[in-house]
């Protein structure tokens, strides 16, 4: 194939790496307060998509303020569901919290099957016109927007995490909690407040890409499982890690497909991610001064 | 070991008894079942509750079983039991090349590869076509003997299944009561520790895996010839992250634990399907209220009557 | 269990008392899960017909239940659900499965304890060779491709590339694809498959695209059949699309949106029942099936929901012919002849437990966001 | 008084460790309760400053009651721990450590004021200006500590408790540690130290309390307390004695 | 030579945690390490133990280099370490958490184990009299069967004292043995050593308390950044003048 064809493949691989990258980094906010993975972050971009097609194509709301209710309403949703189901937990382990998100997922998505049921839903691109043309390879308009949101998130998170002490807090307390309340941080709010977080970039994410991979109730969990390689892929809790990642996973599946075969381009990116584990254990990004010292 | 024997005998003198007082095949069928998810949660157990490492790829080994033992008695007409100690072999296999790499993972980045291991074994059972029969799958897989007798009613299957869950749980409680299960628990501890105290940490972390492989694959096989028939969708991470919900809800680390949490968590969806469009609301509200409640368990619900080491 | 078992004793002999004697039929569709798209209508449809049935007094005065249990379109849970059915409940026949793996899983049981089964799914393994007790209302999927392929020939149609999806459906799909195209003078330059999540499938269309062929066939379920016209649009590939009858539904035309244009598709007659002749045959089921489902249920008809409907009466038919015997329903089934259902006219036999031939199909378009039927 | 406890009783998994303990410190003072392994302190600390909330008795801080009060709403009320083991934020910088530590004053106070005890603080252990940049986990042991008291000292507290500054410190810098705590005295911080080091404890103190299984055992000056006969017996190794003793 | 090093190295990043440590511990001795925090003593005890590997140098033990050898395999040839936090094996009893060491020497194989073949059982018998052995020895026997959850922290390090014991190492590497325990529990783990020393055992023991070395030292090693930079007799090394400086502070100026 010749060079145009390669171009064409490395912009479709990253149009579905942004969206890999994107619910990856939904996995890093909650991972950075609480060291746990959540397993209903794909419900919320599920939501976020699903809630915007009603808003906008039922109730026929304009887009943007049909966008904008919808990230309120998923943001309400999560912290909904940090408060209802893990705050009032006691004491509890990583793996319990983990499933309690399981559960979560699961109550998720039954929500969602009983108000849109099981069809599949799609949105409008949010600006029709047709594909940019690039050296002969094309490039949608809702590609380009995932882009733009995509990289306006991880630099807000960027500045977030490194600068505002709000941002370091969230920090201190997956680090440790306990001494992070000896600080005076509240630190269930803030386990509520990176749920809410996570939950607004997964509605994002849900209202970016719906146009691109259509919804239905349970596509999010599907898309979450590649938002869970990237995070983890790229070191989890390293919002460029998710990104850097979720690009390498999309651009390797979109080239084992387009140049080896489509059967196992699952199977193939998968043996690499695996590959890559095993050379760096703790993800592209995550350094090993940082591991040795959580493991301290 | 004599105090479990007690619980053990009336345990599996009502599971044996069961099917002469309840003849209804369908709860014998779904009992099957229960037998043979409890011999995956019985494995998985011994890795995740003991040795302290996770799989969220057990679907994979439970599929090599079944695909071997079932596509090597279908298509090469080979015995059974040829076919099941195949699967048995190639699963050990496979469980090598996995948990090579747990030696260095931890935590979420282990759960990750393990997932994508069960992945890959998913994607193979669909695209390699000519072998596994693709998505599709293949049915008339013949049914088990044993000792002349053909397994081929649920009743039959039923003893059959539940005798080697009894064998099996044996085999893991004498291995948790030996000097084996005592460096496996070890592992539960910072792995530095067990090291400097002689544990050849490196070996008992394969042999966990190895372990939880033999189980799943030779559920597998039970399952294949019990099915008669196969296909990738029985095989996914919703089964992985299924059978990880049986051993926390039934209480990890724990063998009645790991029987109990296979046991609610086969019958509930036979109770909820009633319930349709509910279900799912009805199962993830119980998840969370199990894991809220009773963060240790169902088997914390009887205290004193628990088997080992916990 | 003891009390379980006590309560569910307890609560049959309620419902024997106040209902008396009835029919039980029993349904198992995938209604959740990811093949939902297809247990969903099928499950509406037989609810209406029991519905229907029961409101005029039954079959000779009897009742009919449908018992609906949902498969999620899994193995093992159907297997049990089929067992239920047919231990517990002790039913006269069952509808279903909607999927064709979850039929295969249950086919040595019906056939061990003897109870008809007329399943919703299309592969034509299930009733080839054929099971004494088994039997499918689709056309099978094997009509459907040399349906296409004989309007390729028509059209001169002979270089293709094929894409289709990793599922069941999709699998059939392509294996017909391949085996069939050589006895039409088609050649496959391209064999390409995509995982049912993927969200783009560029890359295979690149590759498709790579060898030039006349036209591309995609066989899969939702979302694929919308992500893949409209990747070929954004490709600016013009070639003739066509797609497997499973994009009966008009749902998923407005899914692929503009892309959805001209794509060309082999189905039953329900989606385009106000276009045929009055003098068609089935016009008269098509329409009463047709205004009845969608008053009801507020949403448009496909033609799942039809294979559903299909297998209700052939039952109900024998039902009220033969009385409730599972034997004599099964001999009644395999003896049905011109039977006018949505997939088209039945003609069963001993040696033929789907009925249906090619012209079962209709080749259809898309125009104007409609479907409408395919002229020459 | 400034903190006045009252027969408190707390527990850890509802086994009683600290057992109707009564005791109080007034403003100014420096406070020492020393005690073996064991013997409850940390515990009592902790239920002090709110991260054990499973007690009875009565905790008052000023004058008022802050028995009930989550430890967020008791380090803003003015109590800063250094706790057992410094529980640093090992994979953040040794600057947002300390910036953390005013986390209650952000928003009340302009910045300007807590970059003057940010100052302080540096002025106080200058190798944590040093080493302000570094990941506050790549510091030595004393280092840490260092850090974890200077962490403490951006709340601006009136009281800090401290659990067991010196454990696991070289001599020197055990020194330099409790020299500081001196200094910091001298400031008008009031000081509750645990420890077990005696020698020390009892040097930079006025008062001081013996605890032994969950109970405060004995009570007094700290120049008194160290002549005790019981007390040297118990606490006091050999080489202290005739430190002490001279 | 029971233990000898030469030119030991390890780097973290740029800082030089060892750096080039001669040291030479001979059979039957007790030697104590000191230095300030970050001198590299807990990093020197890594390697001898094998939990990390040096980048230079080597260590001999019992006249062979170990250096290539897992943590384990050096724990099975006799180096018995005990941490500096007590990090009990909380899900195994007292009696579990020995046996688990007496395990290495002394196991069936996998066969007799799931099959329970009588062989188990008696060498099971077996080691629970020399764990119970250990564990009066340790004044501990009366806790048997209690978990580490509810023994005090002074029989927690007792309890991970006995669990070295149990490997019947010829050295034994005890780090800050008696770092947070009374006068009282001090006295009595100075006791155990010596008894140790009595049986034949060769002791490495990295302390701060200096009066604990002091009693029971024959020799002291002064560690600093890494450096080894004095090494005597207990009294030498409290008068020279460099470690004052580096360590011990004017406090021990006036002592002896």
């Amino acid at each position: 194939m010749n060079w145009q064809n390669f171009l064409q493949l490395v912009l479709s691989g990253i149009t579905i790496g942004s969206i890999y990258a994107f619910i990856g980094i939904g996995f890093n906010i909650i991972y950075n307060t609480t060291s746990i993975i959540n397993f209903a972050q794909g419900e919320f971009v599920m939501l976020g998509g699903l809630i915007l097609y009603s808003f906008h194509q039922s109730f026929h709301i304009p887009l943007i303020p049909a966008i904008l209710l919808t990230l309120i309403l998923v943001t309400l949703i999560g912290i909904g569901m940090e408060r209802l189901t893990l705050h009032p937990v006691k004491n509890p382990t990583v793996l319990n919290m983990i499933i309690i998100t399981i559960g979560c997922s699961i109550f998720l998505k039954g929500v969602a099957l009983s108000i849109w049921g099981r069809e599949v839903y799609h949105l409008p691109f949010f600006f029709p016109r047709p594909p940019f043309r690039i050296g002969g390879a094309s490039i949608t308009t809702q590609s380009l927007v995932v882009w733009v949101a995509l990289i306006i998130s991880s630099a807000f998170l960027y500045f977030f995490y490194r600068f505002t002490l709000l941002g370091k807090a969230m920090r201190a307390c997956s680090v440790n909690p306990v001494a992070a309340r000896l600080m005076g941080i509240k630190v269930k709010s803030l386990i509520t407040l990176s749920f809410a977080l996570a939950a607004f970039l997964g509605g994002l994410a849900g209202v970016t890409i719906t146009p691109i991979s259509l919804m239905d109730y349970q596509r999010g969990s599907l898309l979450a499982l590649k938002g869970f390689a990237a995070a983890v892929l790229g070191g989890l809790g390293k919002e460029f890690g998710a990104i850097l990642a979720g690009m390498a996973l999309g651009i390797t599946e979109s080239l084992v497909a387009g140049y080896i075969s489509s059967g196992y381009k699952d199977a193939v990116s998968l043996l690499i991610l695996l590959f890559i584990l095993f050379v760096r254990p703790g993800g592209i990004m995550g350094s090993k001064e940082e591991i040795s010292l959580r493991e301290l | 070991m004599r105090k479990e024997l007690k619980g053990l005998v009336i345990f599996f003198g009502l599971i044996f008894l069961f099917p002469l007082l309840v003849k209804s095949p369908y709860y014998i069928g779904v009992l099957v079942f229960w037998g043979i998810y409890s011999i995956i949660t019985l494995g998985l157990t011994i890795l995740m509750g003991y040795a302290g490492q996770i799989s969220l790829g057990q679907a994979g080994f439970f599929a090599v079983g079944a695909y071997t033992s079932g596509i090597l008695t279908t298509r090469f007409g080979l015995p059974p039991w040829l076919g099941i100690l195949a699967g048995l072999g190639l699963s050990l296999l496979l469980s090598l090349f996995l948990a090579l790499p747990s030696l260095k993972l931890k935590g979420h980045y282990l759960a990750m590869a393990t997932l994508g291991f069960g992945e890959i074994v998913h994607v193979v059972l669909n695209a390699w076509v000519g072998v596994t029969g693709g998505p599709s799958g293949f049915g008339e897989i013949p049914a088990l003997s044993f000792l002349g007798w053909k397994l081929d009613s649920e009743m039959s299957f039923f003893y059959f299944t539940w005798g080697w869950v009894f064998l099996f749980f044996l085999f893991s409680l004498s291995l948790l009561k030996s000097p084996y299960g005592r460096a496996l628990r070890s592992l539960h501890a910072e792995e530095r520790i067990p090291l400097s105290l002689g544990v050849n940490v490196y070996f008992y972390k394969v042999f966990a895996f190895l372990w939880a492989a033999f189980y799943a694959s030779f559920a597998g096989s039970l399952y294949a010839h019990f099915m008669t028939f196969l296909s990738p969708s029985s095989f996914t991470l919703i089964l992985s992250i299924l059978l990880v919900l049986m051993i926390v809800v039934g209480g990890l680390g724990n063998l009645w634990g790991a029987l109990l949490g296979a046991g609610i968590l086969t019958f509930l969806p036979e109770i909820l399907r009633t319930f349709e469009d509910f279900e799912m609301l009805i199962y993830g509200t119980f998840l969370i209220l199990v894991m809220i409640f009773l963060p240790k368990g169902l088997v914390s619900l009887r205290r004193g009557k628990v088997a080992t080491g916990d | 269990m003891v009390k379980r078992l006590l309560f569910l004793g307890i609560f049959f002999l309620v419902g024997c008392l106040i209902f008396g004697a009835e029919y039980r039929i029993g349904a198992v569709f995938a209604v959740t899960g990811p093949a939902s798209w297809l247990g969903d209508p099928e499950k509406k449809t037989v609810e209406m017909l029991e519905e229907e049935i029961n409101s005029q007094g039954g079959i000779n005065g009897i009742p009919i239940r449908v018992i609906v249990e949902d498969t999620k379109g899994d193995e093992t849970q159907t297997v049990n659900a089929v067992r239920k059915l047919i231990t517990r409940d002790r039913v006269l026949a069952i509808i279903g499965p909607s999927r064709s793996g979850t039929t295969l899983a249950v086919i040595p049981i019906v056939e061990k304890y003897k109870v008809p089964l007329v399943s919703c799914a299309a592969a034509e393994a299930i009733v080839k060779p054929v099971k004494k007790w088994v039997f499918k209302t689709p056309q099978t999927d094997r009509f459907a491709v040399e349906k296409i392929y004989q309007y390729m020939k028509k059209k001169g149609i002979k270089r293709i590339g094929i894409i289709t999806g990793t599922t069941g459906f999709g699998a059939q799909g392509r294996k017909h694809l391949l085996a069939l195209a050589p006895k039409y003078g088609i050649e496959i330059v391209a064999d390409e498959t995509y995982a049912p999540q993927d969200t783009d499938m560029t890359p295979q269309l690149l590759r498709i695209k790579a060898k030039n062929p006349q036209a591309i066939v995609n066989w899969s379920i939702v979302p694929g059949q919308a992500i893949v016209p409209r990747n070929m649009k954004e490709l600016g590939m013009n070639i003739p699309l066509f797609q497997s009858h499973g994009f009966g539904n008009i749902k998923y035309v407005k899914a692929a949106g503009e892309a959805a244009e001209g794509i060309i598709f082999p189905a039953g007659r329900l989606l385009v029942a106000d276009l045929l002749p009055d003098t068609h045959p089935q016009k008269k089921v098509l329409m009463e099936y047709k205004r009845k489902y969608e008053s009801r249920y507020q949403e448009p008809v496909s033609t799942f929901g039809g294979h559903a409907y299909d297998a209700f009466w052939l039952i109900v038919n024998a039902l009220k012919a033969v009385g409730p015997d599972r034997a004599k329903i099964r001999d009644y089934i395999e003896n049905t002849k011109n039977f006018v259902g949505t997939g088209g006219i039945f003609n069963f036999s001993p040696e033929d437990h789907n009925g249906l031939d090619i012209e079962a199909f209709e080749m259809l378009t898309v125009k104007n966001g409609k479907f409408t039927l395919l002229g020459d | 008084m400034l903190l006045e406890v009252k027969n408190l009783t707390a527990y850890r998994d509802s086994i009683p460790i600290v057992r109707s303990v009564s005791f109080h410190v007034n403003e100014g003072e420096s406070v020492a309760i020393l005690g073996a392994n064991g013997a409850g302190k940390t515990t009592l600390i902790e239920s002090i400053i709110g991260i054990i909330s499973e007690k009875t008795g009565e905790v008052r801080f000023k004058g008022k009651d802050i028995t009930r009060l989550n430890s967020e709403e008791i380090v803003k009320r003015g109590i800063s721990l250094v706790p057992q083991g410094r529980e640093i934020f090992s994979t953040l910088s040794v600057k947002d450590n300390l910036l953390l530590g005013a986390y209650t004053r952000f928003g009340r106070e302009s910045m300007a004021s807590i970059k003057e005890t940010l100052e302080e603080v540096y002025g106080l252990f200058p190798i944590l200006k040093e080493r302000e940049k570094q990941l506050a986990g790549t510091l030595s042991g004393g280092e840490q500590q260092m850090l974890a008291i200077g962490r403490a000292l951006m709340a601006k507290p009136t009281l800090l408790l401290l659990d067991e500054p010196s454990l696991g410190l070289a001599p020197q810098i055990r020194a330099k540690i409790f020299s500081s705590l001196e200094e910091l005295h001298k400031k008008g911080i009031t000081l509750l130290l645990v420890e077990q080091n005696t020698f020390y404890a009892l040097r930079i103190t006025e008062r001081a309390y013996v605890m032994e299984t969950g109970r405060l055992v004995m009570e007094g000056k700290s120049e008194e307390i160290a002549k005790d006969p019981e007390v040297i017996r118990a606490y006091l190794g050999r080489e202290y004695r005739e430190k002490w003793e001279r | 030579m029971l233990l000898e090093t030469k030119n030991l190295t390890r780097y973290f990043g740029g800082v030089k945690a060892v750096d080039g440590v001669d040291i030479e511990v001979k059979e039957g001795t007790i030697k104590g390490i000191i230095g300030p925090n970050g001198a590299g003593k807990t990093t020197f005890f890594h390697l001898l133990s094998g939990h990390l590997p040096p980048q230079k140098g080597w260590i001999k033990f019992k006249g062979e280099i170990i250096n290539h050898l897992p943590p384990f395999e050096r724990a099975r040839k006799g180096i018995g370490r005990v941490f500096q936090q007590p990090s009990p094996f909380e899900n195994l009893t007292l009696m579990e958490n020995i046996l688990i060491s007496l395990d290495i020497s002394n196991s069936p194989s996998l066969f007799t184990s799931l099959l329970r073949l009588p062989s188990l059982g008696k060498s099971e018998k077996e080691k629970e009299k020399q764990a119970i052995e250990i564990l009066h020895f340790l004044n501990l026997e009366k806790k048997l069967h209690h978990f580490p959850s509810s023994l005090t922290h002074f029989e927690r390090r007792k309890m991970e004292i006995g669990r070295v014991l149990a490997l019947n190492p010829s050295l034994l590497l005890l780090d800050e043995p008696t770092a947070g325990l009374s006068y009282r529990e001090k006295e009595e783990i100075k006791e155990i050593i010596w008894e140790l020393k009595e049986k034949g055992l060769t002791i490495l023991v990295v302390e701060h308390d200096m009066e604990l070395i002091t009693d029971i030292c024959e020799e002291v090693v002064v560690l600093n950044f890494g450096k080894k930079i004095a090494e005597g007799s207990p009294w030498e090394i409290k008068n020279n003048p460099l470690v004052k400086e580096v360590y011990l502070g004017e406090e021990y100026a006036s002592g002896s």
